[in-house]
């Protein structure tokens, strides 16, 4: 048992530095508290794309690099450790482009896959729905076949990352409404410029808008837009969320706030209080602290097997259980430390970063899986435990609509 | 035994509830952090409406009427987050108790004022030029200037405040025990408020687990989505049963106010909180945005736990008074 | 609001506490240390029947006092107040009884229930087995009819408080495996000295035995003692459980150890711990002492309800959720400001009533119902919220036994 | 990277499981609690198996393994609850370093030893006639008398010790370090027990809830059942992860020991007791019986949260040292 890299390891990790630290300046940063540029975050991964950083677990015939998991967690943790800002295409990369390398025509992969690397073009994911969050499958947005070949699609989807910016999404619509809810479905990939597509921002309770609501209205979409069979778009999907979890791929990494800034936080606030109240701020920490050490060594133990070669199974689910909990807990804390100012939504020195994750955090127990969701596919698909009896089962989805109306 | 509401406080709390429906909701809350809108009902329209000075006697031009009179109101303002909070009120009729002339000003509206404590926010700062305060152990009215702070909730008007010290009157002399009657006073009925806050919370959450369905049925029908509010309905009737009885202490057992005060301000930082996780977390992602009026709740929960003494202090409270209460 | 007597309740309560006092020594002491005497036990509720002070609820031509439930509720009080053991034929006049009078015959009535109330017989109730805990609906204890008329009844109960004591019993059975499972139940009176009737003590994992196995091997039970109709044995049943949940009366009482007595043993130990530890000790105390204190006044709005003569509804299950929690916090609390002796089953001075109150608390959040069930009863019944699918409808009792074997 | 157990460390566990499986179970523990059955495997089996003295170097004839490979067999003790505790050993090992006289003894099996701490239960007391103790700075190896007493867990063997101090002999002076260190290590070690101990009633559980039926359906199906068992199998794998760290960290990071070994204590207390009360609940009516081995779980979690330190004790020195590191 060690935690250092393997001569491989260490020699890819060694290149990465070095063209990191050669490209320091044309780079974006993380810690960069400017407004968002998008034109900027599309040069600054194609930077990383020339220098082989980007799409590196993608086969090279997709414009990728043929490498390793592991080797992607270490061009992630590399990024950080740099400083480097989020590449901007990473749902693009992570669900978008594995998507069509899987079920996308020759013609698809050519147009496309090269380009998303180098974020000529961003993607977004169109599944989610109003009605349809956990229950993806129960998606309304309806895609009907025209006489000339192509599919005119209307409906409305949400909590779509970065739409306001994207050039293509992968689209998943309901071809069928008479066979059960699984089998009627299509995907497709669309232009978000297409006449017909409205987006709209999507406001969070912490302020920020990291989502869209996309409109669909009488969109056209020609037949060779299709991404696999018609009616195929459940097990289309299924590769889509598959590649996001391997995309995950940084083991140990903190969900909020750090333990340590935290830590540092509290460390600042203590002497001020009394001995009792102290013990009491140290048994939260206490608490929270043991578990982030937890998760970390957790994400070791995932990347050790991305080391080995393994991939990650539901199991890597638990880590943003546990996470998302230590997270908040964490964010409380360093809330609560705050004393007379912990009721703002600044201190008076104008910081409001600790008020902010506050609010950030419950939605991160929502977006990618609801915290029951996950529970379930640990239950079921770790631990063994019969799944729940399906209310849904042997119906179309027609009928489904219908009783739920009654 | 009747330890229950009787047909005239629930009278009153249908009364309350007609106005305060029509005069304040959630959206409000929302306004007032989108743009800085003024809280509802506001002040005027809450003093005109007689609900906020229900303990002020009636010769001042007040209602006549006991602590659990208003927390009884106060439970159907915390349900649509009203603004300014009645616990201003309640603290203000006990401080100036005996003055016939601030209490009647308080009453027609022409005292604006709110009540300062030693450190850290204070609440319904916004729009008042009086301040009430304790200066040694002396009850003190000052004027001051007030500066609104942005809060994680609006509806409270929080903001921190200068005394102008040449301005100040004493308005009772000696009386340490009387400010902390009012303190605790002002507990309960923050605790009913977010007895109200709470309650709504769950009904919100428990009419959407009715009709949201996933995989062919409504998601409250999984056990993880009804249990979770099930415990907050647990909790919530666990804080009705102290709000009555710490109101009723208020009124008919100062001997017991301490403990029961410090009880009940625990448990509604504890209960609200939950709620209002709990609100979040059911809604999925509608839960979380903007739009939607869980965070509003969520807000109210995450500034009322620091309000007059923290959860955390509180507990402590109780504790002490436990074991004093047995070792004497 | 006020938490005193009506006019006729303090009436009530003055008689009562009169009777208590003049028939102090004849009655048992709950404070008595000394093992159980059931013969003794009988005497002292024949003493209180004497007294018009058991069965205060029931009908007068069935025994009983014909009085209120706030009746019932004070004369609760009166008794622990003036430290009278509880009724050793508890279970009889709070399940059995009731039962006997709504589906009784007259026959049964008359041989049975004055003898009940005086605990001439004591009774227990024969409805959880094995295999059936939560869903009591798939018990297997069979009764089959004989040429004769008569019942022959072979299987197994368990959880049966008192039935080594026990004179009779009501004995829920399966007499139809063909239909539903709530379809094929009858209820009978079973004398538990009859020849095939075998009760073995049930230890608990603190150590006690407070309940049985029953074992019924060809027991013969004329059809007299039938209760209610063939197949009817579900609603006879459900009187049952009705009856239980009345019975309870007292509210807020405390399950396991008082809150009081708990800050009492804190206090002791409090002033040998420094300030920080302190603190943790007084925030767990205070949070269990708001539970209590909140359980304590919930329990006095129940009461307030028998008191203007309205009866409580599933809502009184959260008294149950609530109290056996802060019972478990409390508890935990105790045993670690015991410091060096907390890991031992005694103290160095021999106490051990602390550590034993915390072996029994986890048996307590399952008995009675489990914390899960009666989530569900309030989730249902007091919120409105949507039963799960039910897989096991629409079929027979064996074919349920035939796939719980697939 | 490579944070997993080797090839030979899996054989191990593997060899441990087999003798552990079949020379101790939880039956046997309800048997010391019924008549006082001497636990199991007993003292001697565990030194003649090699296993106890792992850590010992070869030359006094021991393994000469590391303390991740002690680590690795005290799981396997703790899914079967085997006593006495191979922590004793650890910290023996630890303290003797160096002694190859008394560590021969140690492995031979004729040095019957217990280590005793400032104050609270001495772990494997029970049978123990030489105690390692701490005098001043030095490290003190002296006769002595057990009194065991009833534990809510027997199998850990605790009791009270009188030492005898005419019978004291210096092992190590001015030793202080080597005293801390081998409690550090003993913490891992106990962290280990706990992480099999909770891993196993959590396989309990899950077996229990895939057969057992309600309403026509297993329990596990039931989310109110399932999700409390997935929150234990988080905290089990959580638990592993530190256990890994911290006993890595005794063999080759001694300066991340001390913040190590405190967090796998508390996580080891924490998750232990949540893994057992979850037995308990999730088998209903039989989990609280006394033939049922979920109480025997429920007797190791009660006992080994207070030894070598609380749980709560451990968090604040988690903080601490989280604080001290972010100050330096």
């Amino acid at each position: 048992m060690d935690f250092d890299d393997t001569p491989d390891e260490a020699a890819w990790r060694s290149r990465v530095r070095s063209f990191l630290e050669e490209h320091r300046d044309e780079l974006g940063r993380r810690s960069d508290q400017r407004g968002f540029d998008d034109q900027a975050a599309r040069r600054h991964q194609a930077v990383l794309y020339d220098g082989g950083l980007v799409g590196v677990t993608w086969p090279t015939d997709a414009g990728g690099q043929g490498g390793t998991p592991m080797q992607q967690a270490i061009v992630d943790q590399e990024l950080a450790r740099a400083d480097v800002a989020g590449l901007i295409n990473l749902i693009g990369i992570g669900m978008c482009g594995p998507t069509v390398i899987y079920h996308g025509s020759e013609d698809q992969k050519s147009r496309y896959l090269r380009r998303l690397l180098r974020a000529e073009d961003v993607w977004c994911q169109l599944f989610s729905e109003p009605a349809s969050g956990s229950d993806l499958a129960a998606l309304r947005t309806k895609a009907v076949r025209t006489e000339d070949g192509s599919w005119r699609i209307s409906g409305q989807k949400v909590w779509t990352t970065l739409a306001h910016l994207a050039d293509y999404g992968i689209l998943l619509t309901r071809t069928d409404p008479d066979v059960a809810k699984h089998r009627g479905l299509t995907m497709f990939v669309v232009d978000m410029k297409a006449p017909g597509v409205t987006v709209r921002p999507l406001r969070q309770m912490s302020g920020g808008a990291d989502f869209n609501e996309v409109f669909f209205d009488d969109v056209v979409v020609p037949d060779s837009e299709r991404l696999g069979e018609v009616g195929d778009g459940w097990r289309v999907a299924l590769t889509t969320l598959m590649s996001e979890r391997l995309s995950l791929g940084g083991g140990g990494t903190e969900i909020g706030a750090s333990a340590t800034s935290v830590a540092e936080h509290v460390a600042a606030h203590l002497d001020g209080l009394p001995e009792g109240r102290r013990a009491l701020v140290r048994q939260q920490l206490g608490r929270s602290y043991v578990g982030a050490l937890a998760n970390r060594y957790t994400g070791y133990r995932l990347l050790s097997k991305l080391s080995k070669g393994e991939l990650p199974g539901p199991e890597a689910s638990a880590g943003k259980l546990a996470g998302t909990q230590v997270a908040r807990d964490l964010a409380d804390l360093a809330v609560r430390v705050l004393g007379d100012d912990a009721a703002y939504a600044a201190t008076a020195d104008g910081s409001r970063s600790w008020q902010d994750l506050q609010a950030v955090l419950p939605g991160m127990a929502i977006a990618g899986g609801t915290n029951e969701v996950l529970r379930n596919i640990i239950g079921e698909r770790v631990l063994g435990l019969p799944a729940e009896p399906r209310a849904d089962k042997g119906i179309t989805f027609k009928e489904s609509l219908a009783s739920a109306r009654a | 035994m009747n330890f229950d509401l009787d047909d005239e406080q629930r009278d009153l709390a249908a009364a309350a509830r007609d106005f305060l429906t029509d005069a304040a909701s959630p959206a409000d809350s929302r306004a007032a952090l989108d743009d800085g809108a003024p809280v509802r009902p506001g002040r005027t329209a809450l003093v005109e409406s007689g609900f906020a000075t229900i303990t002020v006697p009636e010769a001042a031009g007040g209602g006549g009427g006991s602590v659990l009179d208003l927390a009884v109101v106060a439970e159907q303002a915390g349900r649509v987050l009203a603004g300014p909070s009645l616990v201003t009120f309640a603290r203000a009729a006990v401080l100036l108790a005996g003055d016939h002339e601030r209490l009647a000003a308080l009453a027609d509206g022409s005292l604006v004022v709110a009540v300062v404590d030693g450190s850290g926010p204070v609440i319904d700062a916004a729009g008042a030029d009086r301040f009430l305060v304790l200066r040694g152990d002396d009850i003190v009215l000052a004027g001051g200037r007030a500066t609104v702070r942005d809060a994680i909730d609006p509806t409270r008007g929080l903001g921190d405040v200068t005394l102008a010290d040449a301005d100040a009157e004493v308005v009772a002399a000696d009386a340490r025990l009387r400010w902390e009657h009012a303190e605790r006073v002002g507990r309960v009925v923050l605790a009913a408020e977010g007895l109200g806050a709470a309650s709504r919370a769950l009904e919100i959450g428990v009419e959407y687990a009715q009709q949201r369905l996933a995989f062919g049925r409504a998601i409250g029908s999984y056990q993880a989505v009804k249990h979770a509010l099930v415990d907050v309905y647990v909790q919530v009737e666990q804080l009705r049963s102290l709000v009555w009885w710490a109101a009723w202490a208020a009124d008919q057992a100062p001997d017991e106010l301490p403990l029961a005060a410090a009880a009940v301000k625990a448990a509604s930082a504890t209960t609200l909180e939950q709620a209002a996780e709990t609100l979040v977390q059911v809604h999925g992602g509608i839960g979380f945005t903007w739009e939607h009026d869980a965070h509003l709740f969520w807000r109210r929960a995450k500034v009322d736990r620091f309000l007059l003494g923290d959860d955390v202090d509180a507990y402590d409270e109780v504790a002490r008074l436990a074991v004093a209460q047995v070792s004497a």
